[in-house]
């Protein structure tokens, strides 16, 4: 089975990737794009046929590792 | 030798390339502005290293997005010389002015360290001053230097003698998978190639940081006197 | 939690009773919750300085060539050739125990900040770290967080890494430091500082927009730590280096024209003490209008603009027909630039947001009424020296150990994460001597530059242990054949509400202040952390050691002639001062033994000078090859660092000096040099004249360390072991 | 209405972070755990109230700037 942890920075932390990404989508000539966001995108295969079990164990690691709490959100899907 | 070097907002070896180009060809370089979208008569361009656009999304992808580009690009099809070092050859991948890119370095690390590039082909401006096979030292500043492409895309740079350096140990030794020979884990230990014409080269490593015998080594000096030679006409 | 202002509301913003009630008498009214702010972190221990002041006063501070002592920014000495090299230290402890990475990457961007706001470009940054047991997951975070955290911004603003240091100690377990170090160059006719002045002068604000990040850092990193933190935890600065980067280059183009009347960086407590520091030092008043403040988020109220810590910002004051000058570099440099504000006749600092007045104090009762404390001190015994201890291991199982061991293994991992060779200029890179060496742009000089300190000889005797940091930065310099110029400090103390602690605090200084007189060696800049413990659930409260940690510069005319650790072969080796066998707080008692007791070893002040002056005197005259101070470890490490530096080999003559072997080798005997020349006839001779104690100690050769007993290690087998401490750890 | 792009390295070009993350769980006991690929996730505001459009122009600006197609792949989504 295989899960997908996004991880995002929360809101109101400075996003200095996004900022700049903003920008030279400007440049570049889309006028319209208002705030960027950038974050993390994990796919990872575990064994376990169980939706549950993957999504909790999704869960767990991205407390212990994936993310880092203090400054991102994360969520966890099944993709596959 | 006219030389210019491009600033791109986040550059920060572009004093560093002033200084050996001025020490090695006795001229001092014109610096060019990411913006700018004409150039002054020039025999070399050089992209230099650095963190362009803070090497935010990807390393070296917004600076090829850069006004300049453009001119660089006309000026490498009309024949011109570039050299793109670390950001500067990130930039000239995601440009697409040399093939394959540069991803983040086997060890997830930033690396800065001695490295030991050995000259792989001798008939181009970059190497003419070196012997085929020399090993000399370069520093290694950078995070993503770990060169990658398809296999055929290897297999026609190597057919096409457009591989220019390759890492290997302090003893000389080639050795792709190890990382004491191999630092960033760059396929088949490629350090810097050649364009389809030789006029347009890319390397990670600083030979610009070691051309002055005050400060300890001059084995990056080649590079800069070989470019004199082959340019000043 | 409520924001009703009220004495509740103040002692949560740190400010005890007597400091509310003089906040109470200077208004002559109740604040506003934006005016509390403002007082609570204007007197905050980590900008007032309320526990520490009255001790700082009494350290040295001038001398011809320093050109401004504390009180700006940064310190800026003279360097010849018209230029001034412009340097602090900065810590940046708690936010590195909350967030590594961007504790560390931000501590680096503010002391940045602290140096190219005078008008110097920042051409090499050190760092001084303390991790607690390395073992503990906790502490292997930290360490990674940190390096990259201090690579990440370093090497992204294009400001080489050359030197630091690192100790390891499990006191620093809930409490890591961070201390930063920036050295910049600027020309003497352009310093520029942050007393404003010009009555209707725009007061300007450039870089970042203001963000909720970190408000009311400054009242945290004064607040002992304890396990209710995370509740503490205000949203984390995110350091943005390409920004700085494109502030330093815009700040510095515009320095080169002649716009600014006065410029200050906005670091801890942000606007506040930026705005109140630029107008309380030139005496006038300031009017800022916030709702000009460029803002990343919505609905920010004057309080949170007002202590927001975000990052990459300065205030200038400019003169107004420059203003458009000025406005189209920063633009150039794709920044934010805006008038927030006027110079005023009124003294007060006067806030404005969305059609109201937000704040408006006196400024002169602001600074001159801020707390100020004479905290009382109790003095530790001093532990008595130690007596004689047995050797148990045996040499070359000690050496190994030693080599091994976490305070001495190779930094390699950790510095090769730092580019330390960007700006063309590093001349000797970390590891190859003392004190790394960069050469000013366009000269032959050199500046040597390093950190020092060791903690636990601070812990064992805070006023030796003060004395011996400032010595060790002065002999790493000498080392290498730079003249010593002055010196910044980092004191990281614990809570000096704790007699004990501001015993510490006041010997450690006492100690400071004597080996820089001794020493010509001035402190010209510096910082102070208090409250760097933390409590246990078990009501007890652990304290950090001691650690005053020294930052210091010399100065060398001609670079190419700085000395390093690395031998040739066919040298003599010659001992330059008198090794007593000092074993008391060494590592050798700590590794071998597992004891940490003793005194520290003695301090001679008088003996430090004249053997340093006179290992500088040979270096200049070109009778030396290699030069190696010995520190940790005593005389066998430093020999055996000096050989795996080369790979040269060397052989000790036979020890006959009236201690025991163990003693001699591993003794951390003060004011000692080891020394590779290759006129060792003459070089003891001119010691014997200017009567400076000097041994010959053996010769070079082979590529191996051998000693007369039959010992012989290989230079690669000590490489080895030495190298295998980081990578094991970090790597697995 | 707002965007998001997915960039992921493409099948077959090795994915040292992927690899690390992977070694990393492994050493803290989530032994079950096959591949792991590593992308990045941007989420754009774009001033447009058409999903086509926006979907269109997240592809244009994927192409131009947020991936690099030699190697990368990327998918766009609108998400609100
Ligand atoms: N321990 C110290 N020794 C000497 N000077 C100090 C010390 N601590 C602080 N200073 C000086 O006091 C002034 C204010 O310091 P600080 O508040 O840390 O500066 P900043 O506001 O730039 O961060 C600076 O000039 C600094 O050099
Ligand atoms: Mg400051």
């Amino acid at each position: 089975m295989k899960i997908r942890v996004n991880v995002m920075l929360k809101e109101g932390v400075l996003d200095p990737q996004g900022k700049a990404i903003g920008h030279a989508l400007e440049v570049l000539g889309f006028a319209n794009v208002g705030e960027v966001r950038v974050g993390k995108t994990m796919e990872l295969e575990i064994a376990t046929d169980d939706r549950e079990k993957a999504l909790a164990q999704g869960e767990a690691m991205a407390r212990e590792l994936l993310a880092n709490l203090v400054i991102e959100d994360f969520a966890v899907e099944v993709v596959g | 030798m006219k030389a210019g070097i491009v600033v791109f907002p986040g550059t920060n070896r572009e004093r560093d390339m002033e200084q050996a180009l001025r020490l090695v060809s006795g001229k001092a370089p014109t610096m060019l502005w990411h913006r700018d979208t004409s150039l002054p008569d020039l025999d070399l361009i050089v992209l230099p290293g650095g963190f362009s656009f803070g090497d935010y999304l990807r390393s070296g992808a917004m600076g090829a997005h850069s006004p300049i580009l453009r001119e660089v690009r006309a000026f490498a099809e009309r024949g011109g010389y570039v050299l793109g070092v670390c950001n500067g050859f990130q930039i000239l991948t995601e440009a697409q002015l040399l093939p394959g890119a540069l991803l983040r370095n086997a060890g997830m690390r930033f690396l800065s360290q001695d490295g030991f590039l050995r000259v792989e082909t001798q008939d181009t401006a970059f190497t003419r001053d070196w012997a085929k096979g020399d090993v000399f030292r370069a520093p290694l500043a950078h995070g993503d230097g770990n060169y990658t492409a398809s296999e055929a895309e290897l297999d026609r740079l190597e057919g096409e003698d457009r591989v220019a350096f390759r890492y290997v140990c302090a003893q000389g030794t080639l050795d792709a998978a190890n990382r004491l020979s191999n630092p960033n884990g760059s396929q088949r230990s490629i350090a810097g190639i050649l364009s389809a014409n030789k006029r347009v080269c890319g390397l990670m490593p600083h030979p610009e940081n070691l051309v002055d015998p005050d400060l300890g080594a001059t084995d990056g000096v080649p590079l800069f006197s070989g470019l004199v030679k082959s340019l000043v006409a | 939690m409520s924001m009703i202002v009220n004495a509740e509301l103040a002692a949560r913003f740190g400010l005890s009773a007597e400091e509310y009630q003089k906040v109470l008498d200077i208004m002559g009214r109740v604040p506003s919750l934006t005016e509390l702010g403002i007082f609570s972190v204007m007197w905050s221990e980590h900008c007032s300085y309320k526990s520490s002041r009255v001790h700082l006063k009494t350290l040295p501070t001038t001398a011809p060539w320093v050109i401004h002592g504390p009180g700006e920014n940064a310190g800026v000495v003279d360097i010849g050739d018209g230029l001034a090299a412009v340097f602090k230290m900065e810590s940046h402890n708690h936010p590195s125990f909350i967030e590594p990475y961007q504790g560390a990457a931000t501590g680096v961007g503010g002391i940045l900040r602290d140096v190219f706001t005078m008008g110097a470009r920042p051409v090499a940054n050190l760092n001084a770290l303390r991790f607690g047991d390395p073992s503990l997951p906790v502490t292997q975070r930290v360490i990674d967080g940190v390096v990259r955290g201090i690579g990440g911004y370093g090497n992204c603003v294009g400001v080489p890494t050359v030197g630091g240091e690192i100790n390891f100690h499990p006191a620093y377990n809930g409490n890591p430091l961070v201390n930063a170090m920036t050295v910049g160059i600027a020309r003497q006719d352009r310093i520029f500082l942050s007393a404003a002045a010009g009555i209707g002068n725009p007061v300007v604000y450039v870089g970042s927009k203001t963000g909720r990040d970190g408000i009311h850092g400054a009242t945290m990193s004064s607040a002992e730590f304890d396990e209710h933190a995370a509740s503490k935890r205000p949203t984390v600065q995110v350091g943005d280096p390409f920004t700085e980067k494109l502030l330093i280059e815009a700040c510095l183009e515009l320095m080169a024209t002649d716009a600014i009347v006065a410029i200050q960086d906005m670091g801890a407590a942000g606007l506040t003490s930026s705005a109140v520091e630029m107008a309380g030092k030139g005496g006038v008043g300031i009017e800022l209008d916030l709702d000009k403040v460029p803002q990343r988020e919505t609905g920010m109220t004057a309080y949170e603009m007002m202590l927001s810590e975000s990052q990459e910002r300065m205030l200038m004051v400019l003169k107004p027909e420059r203003t458009d000058v000025a406005r189209a570099i920063f633009e150039k440099w794709d920044l934010d630039f805006a008038i927030v504000g006027v110079l005023t006749d009124t003294a007060h600092i006067t806030v404005k947001h969305l059609g109201k007045t937000e704040a408006d104090i006196p400024l002169a009762p602001l600074a001159d009424e801020a707390p100020l404390y004479h905290r009382p001190m109790t003095h530790a015994e001093k532990p008595g020296r130690l007596g004689t201890v047995a050797d148990p291991a045996g040499v070359e199982h000690a050496l190994l150990t030693l080599l091994a061991c976490p305070d001495l293994a190779s930094r390699a991992w950790v510095w090769n994460q730092y580019d330390s060779g960007v700006g063309g200029q590093t001349a000797r890179r970390p590891g190859a001597a003392d004190a790394a060496i960069v050469r000013v742009e366009g000269t032959k000089r050199g500046l040597a530059m390093t950190t020092d300190c060791t903690p636990r000889y601070c812990q064992a005797d805070p006023h030796a242990g003060g004395a011996q940091a400032v010595a060790e930065a002065w002999r790493n310099i000498t080392a290498t054949g730079a003249l010593p110029l002055a010196v910044t400090d980092n004191l990281n103390f614990g809570n000096p509400e704790k007699p004990e602690i501001m015993g510490q605090f006041a010997d450690a200084i006492k100690g400071m202040g004597e080996a820089c007189r001794a020493l010509d060696f001035p402190v010209v800049s510096g910082n102070v952390s208090l409250y760097n413990q933390t409590s246990h659930p078990s009501g007890l409260s652990q304290p950090i050691l001691p650690t005053p940690a020294i930052g210091a510069i010399g100065v060398i005319d001609d670079v190419s002639k700085a000395i390093g650790l690395g031998m040739p072969e066919h040298c003599e080796l010659v001992l330059i001062g008198e090794i007593r066998g000092e074993l008391g707080q060494s590592l050798w008692l700590r590794e071998i033994c597992h004891r940490e007791d003793g005194a520290p070893p003695v301090i001679d002040l008088h003996a430090e000078r004249r053997n340093g002056d006179f290992v500088r005197k040979m270096i200049g005259e070109g009778r030396v090859e290699a030069c190696h101070d010995i520190a940790d470890g005593g005389l066998l490490v430093t020999v055996a660092e000096m050989v795996m530096a080369s790979g040269v080999g060397c052989h000790l003559d036979k020890p006959h000096y009236g201690t025991s072997l163990h003693a001699f080798y591993f003794g951390e005997d003060q004011a000692c040099y080891v020394i590779a020349t290759k006129h060792a006839a003459a070089l003891i001779d001119a010691a014997e004249k200017a009567h400076v104690p000097v041994r010959h100690l053996g010769r070079t050769g082979g590529d191996a360390l051998v000693l007369t007993d039959g010992m012989s290690l290989s230079a690669e087998r000590m490489r080895k072991v030495n190298a295998e401490f980081f990578p094991k750890l970090m790597e697995r």
